[in-house]
């Protein structure tokens, strides 16, 4: 199990750097001047290039990338070109927010999801099937962008209720801090709902109609231990590794959603970044992103094979 | 578990769900060929004195704030949303099932190597590979579509391979392999055909995906451009009247609902005519 | 004990219904075992779920009771239902790789109905499966109940599933093919217990088999059931010995018999009606030689003293013997030809490597398992190497190997003068025209994507054996010799049943006119009486075509029937090799008396 | 479960007993559309910024909303009477928030640092007319002019020149500190920015609110919500489409002032096809100015000729708005050679949703004469980098300058600075024109030339420039003394709010 760790991290570890190597080519690519963008449009062109020159924007790409790559190694972020501030406070402030939403979220969907996917499991066909399936559906079937308006138009401008936007930190009070998490939250769960639950309905019916549930049926235990004891386990596993994946979908939710609910946090970064072509920013937040969902899969396999005892205990034979 | 019945059943007759979403996918897609002809009005002409009316007997879905039609506007819309998810998704089948093939047949390292590859990318949400990809280049809807496509490239890839796996596994490829088949003939005239039902299916429901994706794009500036009719474009250019003229924005809403679901629909009526067992999405 | 009535059940399918179950009525005594025997879809495993009432939501039961002393299965209330599984009847299921769950330890899957019908605590119920499965011959008892399903073999899971079965002390046992999925010698082992349970705790069983073999063994009673409708019943030996109905007749007369070989096996033509709307009279007079006017009038079952048999002429047929099936006469004259093939020193290991990591880092872990090691074997034209041995021994990996499907580790291969080992690929492609490969899965090994013509025109066209013009003529050719009529050219393979799947398999072997074919598990996977006419058919091809077979089977009687020599294998060596009727009357090496003293027989045999 | 239900029952009525009182008393609330990206006055370049420094800051001289120029840092100035040497008097007492007295050293410091190309500021060129700046005492600063240059003290009153403290350059854009009435708390990129009273303002009594929070809020309809539901209590810049519903709203009123800030369609005069003037004629001749004050603006702004709006006295009101002429734009595009028209493409600014429509509405009445636009969203952050200047056809639109002539001469005259970033516009009779003007100091003189100046660009349309807009501001019933000015920043000095 701990090679099995290893294995993993250090499989990470190279994804990573292929990502952060990707990163830095797009961004290259992208159409901007860094020693422009910092001097500002107004900046005469001598001096521009004499600091190319003094940032080695000339340099080949190859000794740009190891010098930001140790540079991002050893703990230094860079300054971003616009914000004239280190990136590295920056960018933990918005990480921490984008956690929180993401994290209360994520635990929302599998809670709603797993439920609402059992429920139309075991109503297979009949009426409470029927409402989740369109329900989870509606949740997909409309950009996340125009459920987050209608969120706003209904609960903020009409009825009032939640605030329209926006972040409080939890010292303005955990009732202030909350209310302005429910409205993005309400709109990522609303939006990622369909994914967990039509896997675990589609997994735990085959786990119904499996052998070994005909077999627990067969000894006559009570329908409540079939389902939750024999079914539930077994069809959770597949949701698990969806689960995964979801709260890679959220870590791209929430590029939408922040920036409609004006939530400062690390989507909003990575939009503000690419718009305004703040090539340090948006490198050091692209790979923490990525950092984030490689390191969410990991924890998925975790407990895929925590709970999955063919994983757990490897393959020697009694 | 019934016992089989004789192996000359008549074809299984068409389950509800799939009927529903071929008679959804069929008529949106019947209304976007045909958008240029059965538009009522010009999709594009600004009218001062048509602006923001409600749906009306000659404005049936109402106007918008430049007093054009919303219903033809919506109609020749159909066909950029449809060219964006069809485009995108063709795109990243062109790429992905050559990928996802090799992978699963040769194994080993080319494995590896294309399936890191495929991490590499999947490590990063799509829509930020999409800004990424997109701040490249101007704006353009067909960019999008590709960079769309692009996204998806490993998700198709792995279903691919997923399936490429199991296939190469079966006895015809033995039986291929033992009359001395080239690779080549393999791969793509005893595997790749077995392959196409699942990664069609996979890719009906990857056109909603692409769809959503793009209009996300749109939303945020790269895609679409205006005054096109692109349904994302539309709810986003829409959605800061939704409290005046709210039928401008969820007549493309509801439309683009419409569409994911009957794709859906389509897709999962498709599979589990197909394949009852098929589950390989899932690993997708 | 328990008594099925006049039960019917039908299944709700799109666009009809399937009559799976038609008034079969079954009776066993407390104390007996009644078996209940049949094909693929014969019904049999609706009755063991009706029995329980099981049955999955889509099927509807017709009419009928199943009475379990007095009280009515099908009419209790569920919760009473409930009640009575597990403590006064349990059900043990075919295979047992899919029936455990797989995220439960073992002991608490043994011990679980204690837990829910006697009150047990946990701890109580998982003391006591120890104690159970130390009854079924579970050997570490202790250690088994802390294990999970995967860390177990087949034959423990069985008897692991058994011990569940018993741990409420039900008084009847339903087992559903309890041993199908087995090898042969834990077959055995799994018989031998079930007997000894028996007796020791007086169960009443009904054991569902497509194995009359098995049936012999273990029951007292028989009833054979075809396309859902008993046809007979009777004392097993009785039955066994001088059946009465047609089916029954065709059935026996299918099955190869150790000691009893080189005639042609009886076979059954045909296939099962359609069961969406079976004909009204005999359901298997289409089937059979001895139909005659009165069969197309609907039968009943007859009572015939000790028997019961569903067929108007049944008093008549008493003694008459299910037709043989003729040989094709042989092309060419049969000698002994040359050898064709010859492989010496054989070894293949595989060794596991973990992906890019285990690559770069060869020290984290690799396994390596000798599938095949150094096995040395000739054939010579016209000869049937039979290669024996149970799952894992090796034998699929040394016909592959063979054949360079799968790469050699060491050793030479030498098929029709040529030497195929270490050369490239690409240099295989005229051994790859006279060696040729039948597959044990009609499902797997035919393109689903192709018709008939197109998986036999594209072996002729790839070699260049036929100008363009001449393939359809070829490829009738080629139907003809596996007895398939020309129309099947234009047929995919899901349009065919499992025995004409396999001619095609056949045939498309034979379309590169092969000298040697690697016959892997060619009938395993398929009925008996379908079995039999593709195991004639395969002795037919080798007399006519004079071609060589290495005949891969688990099945020592199918071996024993077809093949001139045999090779015993064991743990990917050969333990024995020899003439056919030597090793069978005279095995010398243990593995390989313990494998023929396991094969459950028809009959007392020849020794 | 029914624990959880109670949990979360009140949770949410603390919520909404506590969203009330947190309206905190005296703080106002300011919503803004897009995110800051420069704290340092010299660098910012954008309105919701300038926001930002006209709280914190001062410049010498200053405009209030009804457009006259005041002293503000300078008590008083003179200049000599080639015009070309002007001396302003600090006023005493001043205190930067870090409670340093303000000196002549700041002044010069300020300016150096912006007339130093190395600091990038956009100002720079505001200046250019200075040789020299030099501190006479602690109280007296000298600029020594190249040109003769009459409104110089008006430009100190620009967003860019206000005074920082020398001892302080290096914070300014981390922990600015100015002399302004409000003094800056903390920033959070994205989020908010905090702001909280100066209580040593120079101007006594001021300001009244105990501090300002501007919020960041880019999504429109979350704006209009925040300030439904009171989360805010002033929406900066209201966008146009949102005012109608405003209109007869219980807690909200509409504060709208005309400005001369303008929008338009800028052509590059340099590159074709619009180097032919009688292209731009004809694309001239298919616009219809009330259109598009009505479609991009919802009837909130004027149709103008140039930068100088309707309201100005300067505005020549003898020019005609005349319909739009097809035919002859058709006829002046086959003489300069395109009888079947032209394909252009035409970038418009992502963010600005009434510049949007500009274009939109450009696009579709330029196209019954042939002229085939297609539209580009660019993000209006990298507009200036790959946009301004460069592009053959773009939106763009110009705040409002604190005089006539820093909002003509440099983007009209030939050699001045914005026109380099704009059309690339040259017509000797503007040159000559606006040399004058900046010599006049005789009103009349000045107004008649200014009108020629407008009917010459008329004609010649170096772009359409279409209207002069009014700035909106969404405002809470409770925010009292509140005034909208057409320099687009907030006063907020004397404003208060109701309990």
């Amino acid at each position: 199990m701990a090679a099995y760790i290893a294995r993993r991290i250090v499989l990470i570890t190279l994804v990573l750097v292929a990502v952060s190597i990707l990163v830095f080519a797009i961004t290259t690519l992208l159409p901007a001047n860094v020693a422009y963008l910092i001097l500002g449009p107004f900046a005469p062109p001598e001096q521009v290039r004499a600091l190319e020159l003094k940032l080695g924007l000339n340099d080949p790409v190859w000794q740009q990338y190891l010098r930001w790559a140790g540079a991002f190694l050893s703990g230094d972020l860079g300054e971003s070109t616009l914000m004239n501030r280190p990136i590295a406070p920056l960018l933990m402030e918005a990480l921490g927010r984008s956690l929180v939403l993401t994290c209360v979220s994520f635990v929302l969907i599998a809670v709603i999801g797993i439920g609402l996917g059992v429920i139309a499991a075991l109503r297979h066909g009949r009426p409470p099937d029927h409402t989740v399936s369109i329900a989870t559906y509606l949740g997909i079937a409309v950009p996340e962008f125009f459920w987050a308006i209608v969120v706003i138009v209904i609960f903020a401008a009409w009825l009032g209720w939640l605030p329209a936007s926006g972040y409080e930190p939890l010292s303005a009070g955990f009732a202030v801090w909350a209310k302005h998490l429910i409205a993005p939250t309400l709109t990522l769960v609303f939006g990622h709902l369909a994914h967990v639950s039509r896997l675990t309905r589609s997994s735990m019916i085959e786990v119904l109609q499996s052998p070994y549930v005909t077999a627990a049926r067969a000894k006559g235990l009570p329908e409540r231990v079939v389902v939750l004891h024999h079914a539930l386990r077994n069809a959770l596993l597949p949701s698990i590794t969806v689960l995964a994946l979801d709260f890679g979908r959220l870590m791209g939710g929430i590029v939408v959603v922040e920036t409609i609910f004006a939530y400062p946090g690390l989507g909003r970064l990575v939009v503000f970044s690419i718009q305004n072509r703040d090539i340090p920013t948006l490198q050091a937040a692209i790979l923490v992103v990525a950092a984030i969902y490689a390191f969410a899969n990991l924890v998925a396999d975790l407990l895929y094979a925590f709970l999955n005892p063919k994983i757990r205990f490897g393959r020697h034979a009694a | 578990m019934p016992p089989e019945g004789s192996v000359f059943a008549p074809r299984k007759p068409l389950s509800p769900q799939l009927k529903a979403g071929l008679a959804i996918t069929g008529a949106i897609i019947l209304l976007g060929l045909l958008a240029p002809w059965i538009a009522p009005h010009p999709w594009d002409t600004i009218s001062m004195r048509t602006r923001f009316l409600p749906p009306n007997a000659t404005y049936w879905l109402g106007t918008d704030e430049y007093g054009r039609d919303v219903l033809s506007r919506l109609l020749m819309g159909t066909r950029l949303s449809l060219a964006m998810g069809v485009g995108a998704t063709a795109f990243s089948l062109a790429i992905g099932v050559p990928i996802g093939l090799a992978a699963g047949y040769f194994r080993g390292w080319i494995d590896e190597a294309l399936m890191r590859a495929a991490d590499v990318l999947m490590a990063l949400p799509p829509i930020m590979l999409g800004l990424l990809v997109l701040a490249v280049t101007p704006p353009a809807l067909w960019k999008t579509a590709l960079a769309v496509g692009f996204v998806y490239v490993p998700q198709i890839a792995r279903l691919a391979r997923s399936v490429t796996l199991s296939l190469a596994n079966e006895d015809f490829i033995q039986a291929a392999k033992a009359r001395a088949e080239s690779t080549s003939y393999i791969l793509f005239r005893e595997i790749l055909p077995n392959a196409w039902p699942p990664l069609i299916v996979e890719a009906s429901l990857r056109v909603t995906y692409a769809i959503l994706l793009g209009s996300a794009l749109s939303f945020l500036g790269l895609g679409a451009q205006p005054p096109s009719s692109d349904w994302g474009l539309m709810i986003s250019e829409a959605r800061s009247f939704l409290d005046r003229a709210p039928w401008i924005a969820f007549a493309p809403g509801l439309a683009m609902c419409l569409l994911v679901i009957g794709i859906n629909l389509l897709g999962d009526g498709a599979r589990e005519r197909l394949d009852p067992r098929l589950k390989a999405r899932v690993k997708a | 004990m328990l008594t099925i009535e006049n039960l019917t059940v039908h299944y709700q399918v799109l666009g009809g219904a399937i009559e799976a179950l038609t008034s079969v009525s079954l009776s066993a005594t407390k104390g007996s075992t009644l078996a209940l025997v049949g094909e693929s879809g014969s019904g049999k495993s609706t009755v063991a779920l009706a029995a329980m009432g099981l049955l999955p939501a889509e099927a509807k039961v017709i009419s009928g009771r199943v009475l379990l002393e007095r009280d009515d299965m099908l009419a209790m209330t569920p919760a009473a239902r409930r009640a009575l599984r597990g403590t006064r009847v349990s059900l043990v299921f075919q295979d047992p790789f899919s029936v455990l769950n797989p995220s439960l330890r073992i002991g608490e899957q043994v011990g679980e109905t204690l837990v829910h019908h006697r009150g047990f605590s946990a701890a109580q119920a998982f003391a006591r499966a120890v104690e159970l499965l130390d009854e079924v011959g579970i050997v570490n008892p202790a250690a088994v109940a802390r294990a999970y399903p995967h860390e177990l073999s087949g034959g423990m899971r069985q008897r692991a599933l058994i011990a569940g079965a018993l741990a409420a002390e039900p008084e009847l046992l339903i087992l559903d093919e309890p041993t199908t999925a087995l090898d042969v010698t834990i077959e055995a082992q799994i018989l031998s217990l079930l007997e000894r349970l028996r007796e020791t705790r007086g169960l009443t069983m009904l054991f569902i088999s497509h194995n009359l073999g098995v049936v012999r063994r273990i029951a007292d009673e028989v009833a054979v059931l075809y396309a859902g409708e008993v046809v007979e019943q009777g004392r097993t030996q009785d039955v066994l010995r001088a059946p009465m109905h047609p089916y029954t007749k065709g059935l026996l007369a299918a099955i190869p018999r150790l000691g009893q070989k080189k005639t042609h096996l009886a076979a059954i033509p045909g296939r099962l009606p359609d069961l969406r709307s079976p004909p009204a009279g005999c359901r298997f007079q289409a089937r059979c030689p001895f139909a005659t006017p009165a069969s197309a009038a609907p039968q009943t079952l007859l009572d015939l003293g000790e028997r019961h048999v569903r067929c108007t002429n049944a008093a008549a047929l008493r003694d008459a013997v299910w037709p043989a099936a003729t040989p094709m006469p042989p092309d060419a004259a049969r000698s002994a030809g040359e050898t064709v093939v010859d492989v010496a020193g054989l070894s293949k290991s595989f060794t596991r490597s973990r992906g890019l990591l285990g690559a770069l880092m060869p020290r984290l872990g690799r396994d390596e398992l000798k599938a095949v090691d150094d096995v040395s074997l000739s054939i010579a034209s016209g000869e049937v190497l039979g290669l024996v041995g149970e799952s894992g021994s090796g034998k699929t990996t040394l016909g592959r190997t063979i054949l360079r499907l799968i790469e050699p580790s060491a050793g030479t291969i030498t098929i029709a003068g040529e030497t195929v080992s270490g050369r490239p690929q690409r240099a295989l492609v005229p051994m790859r025209r006279v060696a040729q490969i039948v597959f044990q899965n009609p499902d797997s090994s035919l393109n689903p994507r192709k018709t008939v013509r197109e998986l036999l025109g594209r072996p002729i066209a790839r070699f260049g054996l036929a100008p363009s013009g001449e393939i359809p003529s070829r490829i009738n050719a080629l139907l003809d010799l596996v007895r398939l009529p020309s129309h099947y050219a234009e047929r995919y393979a899901h349009q065919m049943s499992g025995g004409e799947k396999q001619r095609v398999g056949i045939a498309r072997a034979l379309a590169t006119n092969p000298r040697f074919i690697v016959c892997d598990e060619p009938v395993s996977a398929l009925d008996v009486s379908v079995q039999a006419a593709i195991i004639n058919l395969l002795a037919d091809l080798r007399d006519r075509l004079g071609v060589a077979y290495l005949f891969i089977s688990h099945d020592i009687s199918v071996v024993a029937h077809l093949a001139d020599k045999v090779a015993v294998m064991y743990r990917g060596k050969i333990v024995e090799t020899g003439a056919s009727d030597a090793i069978m009357n005279a095995p010398q090496h243990p593995y390989t008396r313990r494998l023929l003293d396991a094969v459950p027989r028809l009959d007392d045999g020849a020794d | 479960m029914r624990k959880f239900l109670t949990l979360l029952a009140l949770t949410c009525a603390l919520a909404f007993v506590q969203a009330l009182p947190s309206a905190a008393q005296g703080t106002l609330r300011v919503a803004l559309g897009t995110t800051l990206s420069q704290l340092d006055p010299a660098k910012t370049t954008i309105g919701d910024e300038y926001v930002y420094v006209h709280l914190v800051f001062n410049g010498l001289s200053r405009i209030d909303p009804d457009m006259t120029v005041k002293p503000d840092l300078a008590e008083s100035w003179s200049a000599s009477d080639d015009l070309k040497t002007w001396t302003f008097k600090l006023r005493p007492g001043v205190k930067f928030h870090h409670g340093r007295a303000l000196d002549a050293d700041d002044v010069v410091a300020t300016m150096k640092r912006i007339l130093d190309p190395a600091t990038g500021s956009r100002a720079r060129t505001s200046l250019s007319m200075v040789d020299n700046v030099t501190a006479i005492d602690a109280q007296t600063v000298k600029f020594d002019l190249n040109i003769a240059y009459a409104g110089f003290a008006d430009i100190f009153a620009d967003r860019q020149l206000r005074i920082v403290p020398k001892d302080k350059l290096a914070e300014l854009s981390t922990q600015p500190i100015g002399t302004g009435p409000f003094m800056f708390k903390s920033w959070s990129p994205g989020d908010r920015l905090e702001l909280i009273k100066n209580p040593d303002y120079f101007e006594k009594g001021a300001p009244k609110l105990d501090g300002v929070t501007l919020r960041i809020v880019p999504e429109s309809a979350a704006r209009m919500a925040a300030l439904e539901s009171a989360s805010v209590d002033l929406v900066w810049s209201m966008p146009y489409e949102s005012v109608e519903k405003f209109k007869n709203h219980p807690n909200v009123r509409i504060d709208s002032v005309s400005t001369p800030t303008w929008d338009g369609v800028i052509l590059n005069n340099e590159r074709p096809p619009f180097n032919d003037v009688r292209v731009r004629q004809a694309l001239a001749l298919t616009i219809d100015k009330a259109a598009i004050v009505e479609l991009a603006l919802f009837g909130q702004g004027a149709p103008t000729f140039s930068p100088i709006p309707p309201s100005h006295p300067y505005f020549n009101k003898s020019l005609k708005f005349s319909p739009p002429d097809i035919a002859k734009a058709r006829k002046l595009l086959a003489e300069a050679g395109y009888p079947n028209g032209f394909d252009v493409p035409m970038q418009v600014p992502q963010e600005r949703e009434q510049r949007v429509r500009v274009g939109v509405t450009v696009r579709d009445m330029a196209r019954a004469a042939g002229i085939r636009i297609s539209i580009e969203r660019v993000p209006f952050a990298s507009y200036t980098a790959n946009v301004a200047g460069k592009a053959q056809m773009y939106v763009d639109g110009y705040f409002a300058r604190p005089t006539i002539d820093t909002a003509i001469h440099p983007f009209y005259y030939s050699q001045g600075s914005w026109n380099k970033q704009l059309w690339l516009y040259k017509d000797t009779r503007v040159d000559q024109l606006l040399d004058e003007a900046r010599k006049t100091n005789d009103e009349a003189a000045r107004k008649a030339i200014f009108e020629k100046f407008q009917a010459i660009v008329d004609e010649t349309a170096p772009g359409i420039v279409a209207y002069s807009a009014a700035h909106v501001n969404g405002v809470s019933k409770k925010v009292e003394g509140f005034r909208s000015t057409p320099m687009q920043w907030l006063e907020l000095k004397s404003v208060s709010l109701k309990p």
